[in-house]
């Protein structure tokens, strides 16, 4: 019953590299104190977009998952790490949002010329690249203990991002965020206790071959499934993130909101398609789907009510997430003959995709409009378009993926998933996606509204904001609208390495 | 031999364990901190006396490390107040 | 063997956590948290982990212990904290908890048999590495990743703490640690236990090569009397701007990090040691850790900067 | 020999799980603090003490019994220290309630 | 016939359970961050249990989930000192560290 050895591949040790050289610069920003912490930043961030790319491009050309076994201690007693389709496709993403943010936040974020060394700036640089080594550690570990490691390191990148201001309001959004990654973290764990006692590993292809259908699988994989909701803020356990995601700096909020909150859903997807014992558990699909579709609505009602925009854009994050629940019943109820295959998984993995570019982006343009107008409340926009007009022309492209209007990658992604949901009929998911984008739609143009008024006469500029963070801002939105040029049909991308696994 | 030791070390876990009233009834902090006083010394005997009885001599360790520590409960104990309503926030200052 | 000292272990531990829970007084709380702590390294011994129990002694009775008892004192003590009153919500957390004990002890009551293991592997190729505590050697070749990142963790929770440094102060050094009033049995406490400290924590870390112990066991001890001596008020907590402090904090990282790419040049990839080296590179790796575990430990307890840098 | 050694074990142990009893009790039924705790700091170190006088003929090497001797000095250093501690500690707010 | 190692096994369900409620109910952070703690030692006695179970080889006990322990223990160690620092910041900037909706009716502010 041993499952079958992993072969490191020709350029695997790229994958290494991907893990470990943000560190190295994180470590470097904090041993020298330099002058300026972001310089080490800016030589990291596109060498670790390059790496990306390169390992992209390699699954491609091959078509075959990259794979490094570290050490070469083969799995279950050593750790693998493997790139298939989706993980490189969210490598990728991960590295071109960073990328975005990290030219945007050089406005926010250097260090002033007559000090060695200020708070903010070193500590938002290091958490960034801290919170990038976590991120592809999740993409590419397959081992269920070293994603536990992988979580807490963006646990810990991530919390202090949120309070970065220190003001009271935001320190207690970061320790309410805190607990529910840690209750989060501790119920994953206590799966991973509970496979191991039952399996004797924690090596996701290994689990694949092993694993029954008990009592022990599926308490573990409940207990870690929902450690993973808490942290990935699915309702009713969302309380944390609207507050946290509204208060921390724009530039964090687009790495949160984009990125963060996907590693969860990310492992999510890995128990359930590559751990759990196939079929699996009808019922805990369909209460997944519920959890997303009450995420959807209330999330999106609680938007519409919201004064402040970076709080609107929170809360529309937990709606959109929603939608990524809502693929667990559509792939199972799907006649393709592998879950990849599937119209709702490409789905799903498409509106992760196009959630992550158009959130970025608007959580961007909402933090250069703050800046523009020296608040947020969405009442007094006012004259926005005036003085940003780049960053509201973002917010409104951004906001078609969020409605699901063409062309954009949300709409592609929505109009799968509502195909999905009628071919298995559905009818309640493709009721709530339909609903969902109605209610997107309702509290992107009650913004786009209120910027595009003429302003009042005693309007003032309080800073102006260089062209490059206004573009850069424009071309994550654009990337979110190109994706809905994208056929109509599932990818065999996605699909690479994930036939015949290991 | 070490069937006496074990049946020690079993008996002292008891004693230990009926220290541990003190820690319910209290009242004061002072009071229950000797019942984990106790709960560190009685610890690191049992940790002797079963290391001795399995021959496991590693174990000893681990009495070494709980003696070494043994003080640090008191000692973070008193840096704050015994009983009234006050703040430790001119420590910082 | 009779089970009775398992079962009164067991019990005992369980009452211990039941006060920690339900005290009035957070202090109390804490110094039930502390005994559970304690007899849980007794049950880690009777589990036959004698390195999880050095652990658990390490942490649990003395630095966590510290720092919530810190915690309490610069809180204020005589805060009653009942759980909250929602019968409600009492009743349903109630219910969850009781589900999710009974699925767990149901999975405990009827394990696998066979039970799975990864011994025989483990054992197997513990001759490629050279070391005797197959811990040990799990930790720092079969899984070195893992233990990379946890202290990448460390590192980036010490940023995290020192991020709630007010800006002004930037760069200083953390509050004293002292007790409002100094006393002659700590001062002498803390004259007369760090050099035998330090001895046993460089023996743990020495030894864990061969025998229970190793790096992070040794390194809280170095770092349990450092905040000794701090707490003695015979040396102030370092301002987090020194050099020195942060080269100290990185030095295990980097070591273990080149340690994993010489093995690109010397053995067969990243985190991988030629048999013949393998010894003195862990052991080389493992005092470097220890070192930065030690800083790290002592500067999270002491917390962020509370005063200007001079 | 090894009987000699054994005798000494056990009379040892048991005296010493004796002073751990007297240490119980008084921490239990003595009526203020400070006279719990300096029965509890007495009858521990006494006890503790006396079990590894008893363990020691029974420590398989030199080592062992090295260690033995030094987790001995450790705990009545930290008896001493933490009693005298907690005594200004419980002295200090006065009789609490 | 229940062996010793299934006792710990029980043990560890009673301190998951046992401190499950207290996260979940108690209103302050500090008593959260304590019970936290218990629910990781009921997590990691768990891996224990799994490690005695798998003694094997020569070996008193599975290496492997000791050497997680150890990492848990390290990490759970670090989530506490944030926690902690989180909480004290917050309350010298004047802040209740008490959950909004609870209803207790005594924060945290110093008298």
């Amino acid at each position: 019953m041993t499952p079958a050895a992993y072969t490191a591949t020709e350029g695997g040790a790229l994958l290494v590299v991907a893990i470990v050289l943000p560190v190295i610069g994180m470590l470097a920003i904090f041993a020298l104190g330099l002058r300026r912490a972001e310089r080490i930043a800016y030589l990291v961030l596109p060498v670790g977009l390059l790496v990306a790319l390169a390992i992209a491009a390699d699954v491609a050309r091959s078509g075959a998952a990259v794979t490094y076994v570290l050490g070469g201690w083969q799995p279950p007693l050593g750790i693998a790490l493997r790139a298939d389709g989706l993980s490189v496709t969210l490598m990728v993403l991960t590295a071109v949002v960073l990328c975005a943010v990290g030219l945007v936040a050089r406005g926010s974020f250097s260090t002033p010329p007559d000090k060695a060394e200020a708070r903010s700036p070193m500590v938002f640089w290091t958490l960034i690249l801290g919170l990038w080594c976590a991120l592809n550690t999740v993409f590419l570990s397959q081992d269920l203990f070293n994603l536990f490691v992988a979580l807490e390191l963006l646990t810990f990148s991530a919390v202090p991002l949120v309070c970065l201001d220190g003001r009271r309001e935001t320190l207690q959004a970061a320790l309410r965020y805190l607990l529910f990654a840690l209750i989060g973290s501790v119920l994953y764990l206590m799966g991973a206790a509970l496979l191991y006692g039952a399996y004797g590993t924690l090596d996701l292809a290994g689990l694949r071959l092993l694993a029954r259908n008990d009592l022990a699988t599926s308490v573990a994989l409940g207990l870690m499934i929902a450690g993973l909701m808490a942290k990935a803020a699915l309702f009713p356990l969302h309380l944390w993130l609207p507050p946290a995601h509204a208060g921390a700096p724009a530039a964090a909020s687009a790495v949160l909101s984009a990125l963060v909150v996907k590693a969860p859903f990310f492992i999510i997807l890995r128990l359930w398609f590559d751990v759990a014992p196939q079929p699996a558990n009808a019922m805990a699909a369909q209460m997944l789907a519920w959890l997303g579709i009450a995420s959807i609505l209330f999330c999106s009602v609680m938007a519409l009510r919201q004064a402040r925009l970076k709080l609107m854009i929170a809360y529309s994050t937990v709606a959109q997430l929603g939608y990524l629940f809502l693929m667990f019943p559509l792939v199972m109820a799907s006649d393709a003959p592998t879950a990849w295959e599937s119209v709702g998984w490409t789905g799903g993995v498409l509106q992760l995709v196009s959630h992550a570019l158009a959130k970025a982006s608007m959580f961007l343009a909402a933090g250069l409009i703050a800046e523009a107008l020296g608040h947020d409340r969405i009442e007094n926009l006012d004259g926005a378009m005036s003085v940003v007009p780049i960053s509201v022309a973002a917010f409104g492209l951004a906001g078609l993926s969020l409605m699901g209007l063409p062309p954009s990658g949300g709409f592609v992604a929505k109009l799968m998933l509502l195909t999905a949901a009628t071919e298995t009929a559905n009818w309640w998911i493709a009721a709530a996606i339909l609903l969902g984008g109605i209610l997107a739609a309702s509290y992107v143009f009650r913004v786009l509204n209120r910027a595009m008024a003429a302003p009042a006469s005693d309007f003032a500029c309080k800073a102006s904001i260089p062209l490059y963070r206004e573009l850069t801002v424009l071309g994550l939105a654009i990337c979110a609208v190109v994706l809905g040029f994208v056929p109509l049909q599932p990818f065999a991308f996605l699909g690479i390495g994930r036939v015949g696994l290991p | 031999m070490a069937e006496f030791l074990y049946v020690t070390a079993a008996l002292l876990l008891l004693l230990t364990g009926l220290g541990l009233a003190r820690m319910l009834w209290g009242p004061s902090p002072a009071d229950r901190m000797m019942a984990a006083q106790l709960v560190g010394t009685g610890g690191g005997a049992i940790a002797l006396l079963i290391a001795t009885a399995s021959g496991a001599t590693a174990m000893i360790d681990v009495a070494l490390v709980l003696a070494l520590l043994a003080a640090f409960a008191a000692v973070a104990l008193s840096l704050g107040e015994p009983g009234t309503q006050q703040r430790d926030g001119g420590a910082n200052s | 063997m009779s089970l009775l000292p398992d079962f009164a272990l067991m019990l005992l531990i369980l009452i211990a956590a039941v006060w920690t829970v339900s005290a009035r007084d957070r202090r109390d709380s804490v110094i039930g948290f502390i005994v559970v702590g304690l007899l849980l390294s007794l049950a880690w011994i009777r589990l036959n982990s004698v390195d999880v129990a050095l652990t658990e002694a390490a942490v649990g009775g003395g630095a966590t212990g510290l720092l919530l008892l810190r915690a309490c004192a610069r809180l204020g003590p005589n805060e009653t904290e009942g759980v909250s009153l929602k019968v409600s919500l009492r009743i349903l957390t109630g219910v969850l908890c009781t589900v999710v004990a009974v699925a767990l002890a149901t999975i405990v009551l009827y394990p696998i048999e066979p039970a799975p293991t990864l011994a025989p592997t483990a054992a197997a190729h513990m001759g490629e590495i050279g070391l005797g505590n197959p811990v040990t050697v799990v930790l720092l070749a079969y899984r070195a990743i893992d233990t990379l990142l946890e202290k990448v963790v460390l590192v980036l929770a010490l940023i995290g703490v020192w991020a709630l440094t007010p800006d002004p102060l930037w760069g200083g050094a953390p509050g004293s640690l002292r007790a409002q009033h100094s006393s002659g049995p700590l001062t002498f406490l803390a004259q007369v236990l760090p050099p035998v400290g330090i001895v046993i924590g460089v023996y743990l870390i020495w030894n864990g090569a061969d025998r229970p112990g190793g790096t992070f066991q040794g390194g809280t001890v170095l770092a349990a009397m450092w905040l000794l001596v701090m707490m003695a008020d015979l040396r102030e907590p370092p301002e987090i701007r020194l050099h020195t402090l942060r080269r100290l904090v990185v030095l295990g990282p980097v070591v273990f990090l080149v340690a994993g790419f010489a093995g690109f040049w010397i053995a067969n990839g990243f985190l991988s040691y030629p048999p013949d080296l393998a010894k003195p590179i862990i052991v080389l790796v493992e005092a470097a850790l220890a070192l930065s575990i030690a800083v790290i430990l002592g500067m999270l307890v002491a917390g962020p900067a509370a005063r200007a840098p001079r | 020999m090894s009987l000699m050694a054994d005798t000494l074990t056990i009379a040892a142990v048991s005296a010493g799980l004796f002073f751990f009893l007297a240490g119980t009790v008084g921490l239990l039924r003595f009526p203020d603090t400070l006279t719990r705790l300096h029965a509890l700091t007495k009858a521990d170190n006494l006890g503790f003490g006396l079990i590894v006088l008893g363990l020691l003929p029974q420590s398989p090497d030199v080592a062992s019994g090295l260690k033995l001797v030094v987790v001995w000095l450790l705990v009545q250093l930290a008896g001493a220290s933490a009693s005298q501690l907690i005594a200004q500690f419980a002295s200090k707010g006065g009789p609490s309630a | 016939m229940i062996g010793s190692t299934t006792l710990y096994g029980l043990c560890a369900t009673g301190l998951v359970a046992i401190g499950l409620y207290g996260l979940v109910l108690h209103p302050s952070p500090l008593r959260k961050v304590i019970a936290f703690n218990l629910l990781g030692s009921g997590t990691f006695i768990l891996f224990g249990v799994a490690a005695q179970r798998g003694a094997a080889a020569g070996l008193l006990a599975d290496p492997v989930p000791q050497a997680m322990v150890i990492t848990g223990i390290v990490v759970a160690f670090a989530a506490t000192a944030v926690a902690v620092a989180l909480l004290l910041r917050l309350v010298e900037s004047g802040g209740s560290t008490l959950e909004p909706s609870a209803p207790d009716p005594q924060d945290d502010r110093p008298s």
